[in-house]
């Protein structure tokens, strides 16, 4: 089973020189970790930077210069910085080449909930909608299952969508999955983790290949 | 010859804002804010306010002042965590509150600056965001219908800028306020360096002074950060 | 009778005290010869620039600092660059106060035609499209009445319009005219010239008020 | 790490423009055009290209060299005078023209790169650019909805760039380079002086690099000026 650094490891293979990535608040956050040394990668934040870096050394902080986690941050060689509508432009315009971020359900046709549960506070969508609207890469990373214990991975969402048949790719704790034709495909498994266990935790129509290789980490 | 907005402080940039009135308020969480006029909107005590943001602020600081004495009647925003006053005020019905998804709103606000009434966004189709919008596909997508928006008012925070308006942001704490300076029909600029006119590169000015009618320079930002987040200095 | 610099100077007592003007292409760009010493009045060109300058010293002159009409031009203190996206935002926004253009003919409702002359090369309308359909304030500068001798003012237009019901006020070689109520309203004579001669030269309904004031210059 | 765009020149960075094309070219008069790939679309011998720019060029610069070899099928323009290749072409029916208002032109190609598939406006209301289009009224105003351009390649002038593609513009010479930079499939900038890395202060940069796919320097750049107006030095 993975721990949420591994998923985030795992999802960083994904990731393709010349690439620029927008990164999620959470697990998607830790991506950036894994991107090997060297590799042409930039990373967007929304609410207006490219080329962003890692956190700043203690007493660099600059209140002027934070990510969309409202998280203190640097700016690479090659940065630049913009508005909010130019932002979500390259957003919506499909500039950015992959988009990983949280959520809460999945369903087997790609729709995606993430931002609304109801009778609870309701923080807002963000700039959620807008990213999986338009991105053409969108890769979800969460736990397989909920606190308690239901899977994530539905046959229809029961929460408000954030937005309706844009997931390609889910990695989760148990697996990776890509979905296509109102199924989710298993392409890999955790290590140490059974095709049984997988089946188990996903309520969405699920597809086994013959095999099932495990991650390479 | 340059025409000159140039105001004595808060006091005088805020003249004429009355309760019931539309704000644009620039800023994403603290970054970026106009805090003097947010402090000057407290101070004057304007209620019945619909406020456009991003963001609602923290509890003391950002529009949570403006939460803390009740002169917010409606938030149109996109994402409005952190903020106790502001989820005991929605929860009990006293404060209306419009969530949009934060590219609609951006975009929206450029909209509304740029006399553009309405455009088409994939964002937020199959959502209850669409729900009574029209909708229409292109190019086999469908995308639906957003309005521009307006205020009466917008308050935008600047690095620097003239007595022309012309402004120039910093950072990441541009973010909002550029379209919102467009979308005023009073904007109000505060900037940490007013500079004589003719200093300013005319390339690398970000809002031209044409959208601004008011500017004034703050004194003392306090410029709050919400998550700081560092790495330890490297021996 | 006015000369194109008289009505250009007619037109400069249009202007007030903290307003952006766009001037067009012809005698709208002489309006600028003649706006007081110390008035602060910025000057929008539409390919980019706000707080437009005189034409530059010979030998000083930049390719890449241009009118809309393309003359090498000069920036003021205070001046700004712009893409043309923000350009016509500012115009479409209703930012700018006032825009002077020429035409071929304006009719008693306010449509303007100055683009097109079927059977003749079209060069295009340009920016006058926007500036017409936007500006709160459209004041045309023209000669009274064409090459021919036939008036330019009609009760409609003949020629294909650049925009409907837009012009307020019309600045020509004989007169000040407003438009209202589907009718040119006769403000001021130039000097020396006859309400008859105006109303020989004007084919739209005119109303001539019983005191029609010389211009004063 | 930034992602680098840098190729060797003009060859290199129009490697798959092909026949029947649609292509941006900024520009505005021969002010700010991408001369060094205007000069090597006019050596590849590209035809029946579809040409989005705001002007046509003079008879032998700018898109003038592209009409004199017939490249260009179809002209999609603001404004096409001073060049008497293009009108005889127009008028014997070689070149299709479409003529559109210059802030349409402008606003269709931000919306082309920024994903909004259509907007309305409400220039050309009531004259021949509304016919066949859709008619809305906002405000009581009568609005023409306007669709998105892109293009199958952009090509853009800056005054300076960098390897990741950033892009900072000289004085009027932007103009539509900005928004075409952002309507392109592949995005070619052209640039008088090629910066490292870094170099550019981020908060300065025109163009995000995100927007453009190939970058070079070019060298001896003619930068012809269209009307010399000028005024005697003052003794």
């Amino acid at each position: 089973m993975l721990t949420k650094n591994d998923i985030a490891k795992r999802i960083a293979q994904e990731v393709q020189d010349g690439w620029y990535v927008n990164l999620g608040i959470g697990i998607p956050t830790l991506v950036a970790n894994y991107i090997p040394d060297g590799m042409e990668v930039e990373f967007q934040s929304e609410n207006g930077i490219l080329g962003m870096g890692p956190f700043p050394v203690e007493g660099t902080e600059d209140a002027d210069l934070i990510n969309a986690g409202k998280q203190t941050i640097t700016a690479m060689p090659g940065a630049v910085y913009f508005d909010s509508a130019t932002s979500f432009a390259m957003i919506r315009g499909r500039h950015v080449q992959l988009t990983v971020l949280g959520a809460m359900e999945v369903s087997a046709t790609g729709d995606i909930a993430n931002w609304k549960i109801p009778g609870h506070m309701v923080k807002g969508m963000g700039g959620a909608m807008d990213l999986v609207a338009s991105a053409e890469n969108i890769i979800v990373a969460m736990m397989h299952t909920n606190k308690r214990g239901d899977s994530k991975l539905l046959p229809a969402c029961s929460l408000p969508l954030t937005g309706v048949g844009c997931v390609r790719r889910v990695v989760t704790n148990l697996a990776v999955l890509d979905i296509r034709d109102g199924a989710f495909h298993l392409v890999e498994r955790a290590p140490g983790v059974s095709v049984e266990e997988i089946q188990q935790a996903t309520a969405g129509s699920l597809v086994v290949p013959d095999q099932v290789p495990e991650m390479a980490l | 010859m340059a025409i000159t907005k140039t105001v004595r402080d808060a006091q005088q940039a805020c003249e004429g804002v009355q309760d019931g009135m539309t704000l644009m308020l620039g800023g994403f969480g603290l970054c970026g804010i106009p805090e003097h006029s947010i402090a000057e909107l407290q101070r004057l005590g304007v209620k019945d306010l619909v406020c456009i943001s991003n963001n609602a602020g923290v509890d003391d600081f950002g529009l949570g002042r403006l939460l803390q004495g009740r002169q917010i009647r409606k938030m149109i925003s996109s994402y409005v965590g952190e903020n106790d006053e502001f989820e005991r005020q929605m929860l009990s019905g006293e404060l209306e509150v419009d969530l949009i998804p934060q590219g609609s709103l951006a975009e929206r606000c450029r909209a509304g600056g740029a006399g553009i009434p309405a455009f088409f966004t994939p964002a937020g189709y199959g959502t209850e965001v669409a729900e009574g919008k029209e909708v229409r596909e292109f190019d086999g997508k469908p995308h639906i219908l957003e309005t521009a928006l307006t205020a009466d008012f917008a308050f935008v925070k600047a690095w620097k800028g003239d007595a022309a308006g012309n402004l120039v942001y910093k950072a990441t704490a541009r973010n909002f306020n550029p379209m919102m300076a467009m979308a005023g029909r009073i904007t109000v600029a505060e900037v940490e360096h007013l500079v004589p006119v003719g200093e300013l590169d005319p390339n690398e000015i970000h809002t031209p002074g044409i959208f601004v009618q008011r500017i004034f320079e703050g004194a003392n930002f306090e410029k709050r950060i919400e998550q700081r987040t560092v790495r330890p200095a490297q021996s």
